[in-house]
């Protein structure tokens, strides 16, 4: 049985802890046997027990904290339960955390990762459904990036502790439980690969050559989805998909995409957020900025509505993007 | 003040038989959740009240129907005890046609006149204030109250809340259901102090609950909330309570020792040594009363929702 | 001497509360004689001293309280002192009050208007000058505006109070002492008129006509600056420049403007925020909407710098957009 | 615990000059900051601690160079009592060379070393809280101490950090100032029940100190500092003080004769009658210090900030 995401997620977790005794782990209700809401604290107390605080609900109070270590010199995780209540500790990293790098006029190395997980299609409710990610775009000193089953956390979590500014890693809850993946085949028809030398973009193909090809940019919590519309718009549809997976949102590194994005037929971005301030705007404010406003293809918006996350499942995948959604949108703007 | 609730004097008898319908309405709605979710024909989250049924049942009486209820992630008891109706929520619950709240809501977020919740520890004690400030210009001596857990103590919006209420004398009611537990965190390691010391800093009139006899605590209750309602001076109201089931399903990391000390206290053992007869009547009628509705409501049309376009 | 802009806030205010006896006015530091921070509020609690409430440091807590009053069916006006603390607050914006309107499923009407000062160019420093309405685009039920010297609060904050969604208005602090102003001329140049029936969209124009102009696309916070930068690339370089000033900022109106846009010789969207996830980017985002993502012009941004906002006025000039910044940036596309 | 520290032994005469430096050097930036905003040479914002000024000299030689020191707003008392350095921080406000954070924090953010203020209420707690699970570890006796004032017992965050402290039991020392008002808000308006009250909500340690002589604070203050740095028991400090000046600039809105009575308790008067001559001799040496000062200030360039470039 490969490896699941959780696992390859806490293994990335356990490693850093026993390599860098400065790393501090914060979250609500994270100890063993628990191990936190979704599990990817298990076996980190049992490890590190003085350096592992399973806190009060306290949001805030938690951010405010791991702040305080980082600007001690620390390094510190925070695991959100949900990242729907990431708005009660919104001013700590806004204010606080992320200014500090910089508001005192010289640059303060800050070492603080903040976790948190997202999305919906889970039956939760409005309230433990959301994807926040927008809300953190553009925020001085604070970069983003989102989980993704194609990047390997063993990887990706030691580069973000030690970056020297807070990042906010937004975990979409359904790849908790999905099988971790890594470049090579991922099906019958898809193969991934990286763009990039430094790995942030991976890519999900048929093959490598994109001309006149459909292009879904997704973050890793939209991978999934993606994969299944594009299989379906191939075997159903004979439309050609590869799709980006890129670990970091924010600031978006479209440089590196620089070459191949113009050989794309059509540009979709792929997101779960519901509608408005979209990342997807971002991006397409940022694709259009390096190539001066004249990038020569529109760039389309697949995203959820605009509208509240309803509980009954039946109701919360009419409002949040489905496998569905992208192949009418792609095949309503490949005709 | 610290009043315990604790020796059961005998209840009237028509109010005993409305107070086990409900008590046994609320046990065994959270236990048809539990066994939905094992079969499942549930997803999402719940959170089941098992053992802090007896909290909402002592307080109905002692509400009126134009005071606002603020519920939280652990509501079912506070809806049932309010509208006796296990037939909206568990349709809401299962998002099928009848739903309280459409399916829109799901377990956490409902809303039903003046009752409503949700699912962010805390968030809706500054709410409850603003609720009250027009209760109290109103003049009709309505009361907001407000449950929370002791975990949600964590909150700094409840310190918010309750040094407005009382610089403002709101008729505001905090009813903390005590069970020691959050989540899986214990209190001791989430709370230094007390609550008792926690109104106390901010001068609020507080009073603790240990017991599940619902006279003896509508006893207590009685006078105190009057005083909210006529001078306007909010109120904290801590009960002893224990959590009998999971946090939310299958997620209970406490030994099964502790769990049956635990159940020594449950006042379904007392209530039903006390009135053995009317106690497994009322018990029989409730689960057919259940069974009946699940069948039913399982059969019947997705719940719809009109949803706002903008 | 004409009408400041904060005395017409604060008569619209006045008569609002005088109208209206369900509406309640909550802020720090609001009674007279001091009036809050900027003076917008005074006089009301002389007139209303019941249904003006001063309350302590509390912006979660005051935000809640005023949710709560929307709730029981009452009207709530909140004034933040600064906006920079609405961060504070986030969370009873977008999980409770902006939520209440269709979480539980059915529209609930409520009446809350949440008055946010943003901006900078004050010396204040990172944490009292921050321009933060994108941080507030694309929640469900929120509507945003900003305020406008060319648009009468007399006759928008009553519609704000009343549409029955919570609102946010944000208002740059540099305004308010600044002259009032409507349709008519503006100074030796410019005119303004309105460009939609219901009025949310001003002009500021030489002459009507769009056709071969560059279009300033910005809100109220940006019009002198945009003026200043328009006069003096029409004296300077003969580059005649229109200004659009919208009071609703999300959700943007853009079919209002369908006609006119695709006139204009270029356009750049200005706003005071610092870079990333930007209005401009979510405009933009608006507008290939509604042309199917073939809108046949590039759009520009014109934001402020990547940076936390320095405190002394002369880095600080350097961080923020300032009339030479949009100056440089319409004459650089221009040629 | 309440302890009164009003009767004025005598204070040795080294520490004495030492402290008079300290706190009339104090109070004469603050009135050259108002001065400068007068006569237009300042702009932004800024809080003078006028009238407090003894509270962060009674502090310095209690504190260690290790130790962290959170600021608030009202800063530049802790600030000069730190590191008696009016240069660095007047260049700051000023935004010339030589500004302690390159005129990019300004007056209410400002860091160097362990010190650090920024302009968000109550924002700084956990962020102590966050240091002193550091320091603890460390082992080195080192606290985190955060200024706050009465009026910022508003943030919830304030309540989220006392009750980790406590828990986790953090060498974290909160010093209240508490001059009963906040901007134009008495604390009648803003607080319900007392600090000592809220302390004791999480049986946090509590001294109360009434009277601004600087040995007898230092004698009260000494044991329970070091209980701090031994027993990592959390502390909060209430000073019963007075703002004499406005919150910022021009903005005081209470009479004229409360501000006389206030003034009546002005530690200024106190030690000028008690030390009439060194208290004259240091007052001159100080004005004409900053005289020289500002005017030399005023003359250098502005700061110059090497932006971070993404
Ligand atoms: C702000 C916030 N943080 C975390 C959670 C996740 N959560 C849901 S219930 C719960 C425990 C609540 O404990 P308590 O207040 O004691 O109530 P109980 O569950 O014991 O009834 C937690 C942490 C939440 N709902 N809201
Ligand atoms: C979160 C937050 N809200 C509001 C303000 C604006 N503000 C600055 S100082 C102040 C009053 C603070 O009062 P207090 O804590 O008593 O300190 P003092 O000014 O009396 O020293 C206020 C409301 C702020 N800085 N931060
Ligand atoms: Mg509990
Ligand atoms: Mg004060």
């Amino acid at each position: 049985m490969s490896e699941r995401v959780v696992e390859n997620l806490n293994r990335s977790l356990k490693a850093l802890m026993a390599a860098d005794a400065s790393v501090y782990f914060i979250g609500e209700d994270v100890l063993d046997p628990y191990g936190g809401a979704f599990k990817v604290s298990r076996g980190l107390s049992g490890s590190f027990p003085e350096r592992v605080f399973s806190t009060p609900i306290s949001e805030a109070g938690i951010m405010g904290l791991a702040g305080g270590l980082a600007l001690a010199g620390q390094k510190a995780i925070v695991e959100l339960m949900f990242g729907d209540f990431i708005f009660l500790a919104f001013d700590q990293i806004i204010n606080f955390a992320s200014k500090s790098v910089t508001m005192y006029g010289e640059t303060l190395p800050y070492h603080l990762l903040v976790r948190c997980p997202v999305g919906g299609n889970r039956g939760y409710g409005a309230t433990h459904s959301q994807s926040v990610q927008k809300f953190f775009i553009g925020i001085p000193n604070l970069a983003l990036y989102e989980l993704s089953p194609l990047h390997d956390n063993n990887v990706w979590i030691p580069k973000l502790m030690n970056c020297g500014q807070p990042c906010v890693l937004f975990e979409n809850k359904i790849l908790y439980t999905q099988p971790q993946l890594g470049p090579g085949p991922v099906d019958d028809l898809f193969q991934v690969d990286f763009l990039d030398a430094a790995g942030l973009m991976a890519r999900a193909c048929i093959e490598p050559d994109p001309a006149g090809k459909v292009l879904l940019l997704a973050p890793g919590g939209m991978f999934h989805a993606c994969l299944k519309a594009a299989r379906q718009l191939f075997l159903e549809q004979e439309i050609e998909v590869q799709i980006v997976v890129p670990l970091q949102l924010y600031p978006f590194p479209a440089e590196s995409l620089r070459e191949l994005l113009p050989q794309y037929r059509a540009i979709h971005v792929v997101e779960e957020s519901t509608a408005g301030g979209t990342w997807g705007a971002e991006v397409t404010a940022t694709i259009q900025k390096i190539f001066a406003g004249n990038f020569p293809r529109p760039i389309h918006l697949i995203h959820s509505l605009d509208s509240i996350i309803p509980s009954a499942r039946h109701l919360e995948s009419e409002v949040l993007v489905q496998p569905d959604t992208i192949v009418k949108a792609v095949s309503g703007r490949a005709t | 003040m610290t009043i315990s609730a604790s020796p059961p004097p005998i209840a009237a008898a028509a109010t005993l038989q409305a107070d086990l319908q409900l008590l046994l309405l609320i046990r065994h709605f959270e236990n048809l959740l539990l066994d939905l979710f094992d079969t499942g024909k549930l997803n999402g989250t719940t959170h089941t009240c098992l053992g802090q049924e007896y909290i909402p049942v002592a307080l109905t009486p002692l509400l009126r129907a134009d005071d606002y209820i603020f519920s939280n992630h652990r509501g079912h008891g506070h809806y049932l005890a309010r509208f006796g109706d296990p037939e909206g929520l568990l349709a809401e619950i299962m998002g099928k046609a009848g739903a309280v709240c459409h399916g829109v809501g799901g377990s956490q977020h409902i809303k039903r006149g003046r009752y409503l919740s949700t699912g962010v520890q805390g968030e809706s004690l500054p709410v409850a204030n603003g609720v009250a400030v027009h209760l109290k210009c109103e003049g009709k001596g309505g009361v907001a109250v407000a449950y929370i857990g002791d975990g949600t103590w964590g909150q700094g919006a409840v310190y918010e809340a309750l040094n407005m209420a009382k610089l403002w004398s709101l008729p505001v009611v905090v009813v903390v259901e005590n069970n020691h537990i959050a989540q899986t965190t214990s209190q001791a390691r989430n709370m230094a102090g007390s609550i008792a010391k926690r109104a106390a800093a901010f001068d609020v009139d507080f009073i603790h609950i240990d017991g599940s006899d619902l006279e003896a605590i509508r006893q207590t209750l009685t006078p105190a909330l009057a005083r909210v309602r006529t001078q306007h001076q909010p109120l904290v109201i801590e009960f002893e309570t224990q959590r009998l089931g999971p946090h939310s399903k299958g997620d209970d990391t406490r030994s099964t020792e502790m769990l049956a000390e635990l159940k020594r206290h449950d006042w379904h053992a007392r209530y039903q040594a006390a009135h053995p007869e009317l106690f497994q009547t009322v018990e029989r009628e409730i689960q057919t009363k259940l069974a009946g509705l699940q069948q039913e409501i399982e059969k019947r049309p997705p719940a719809k929702w009109l949803r706002k376009t903008a």
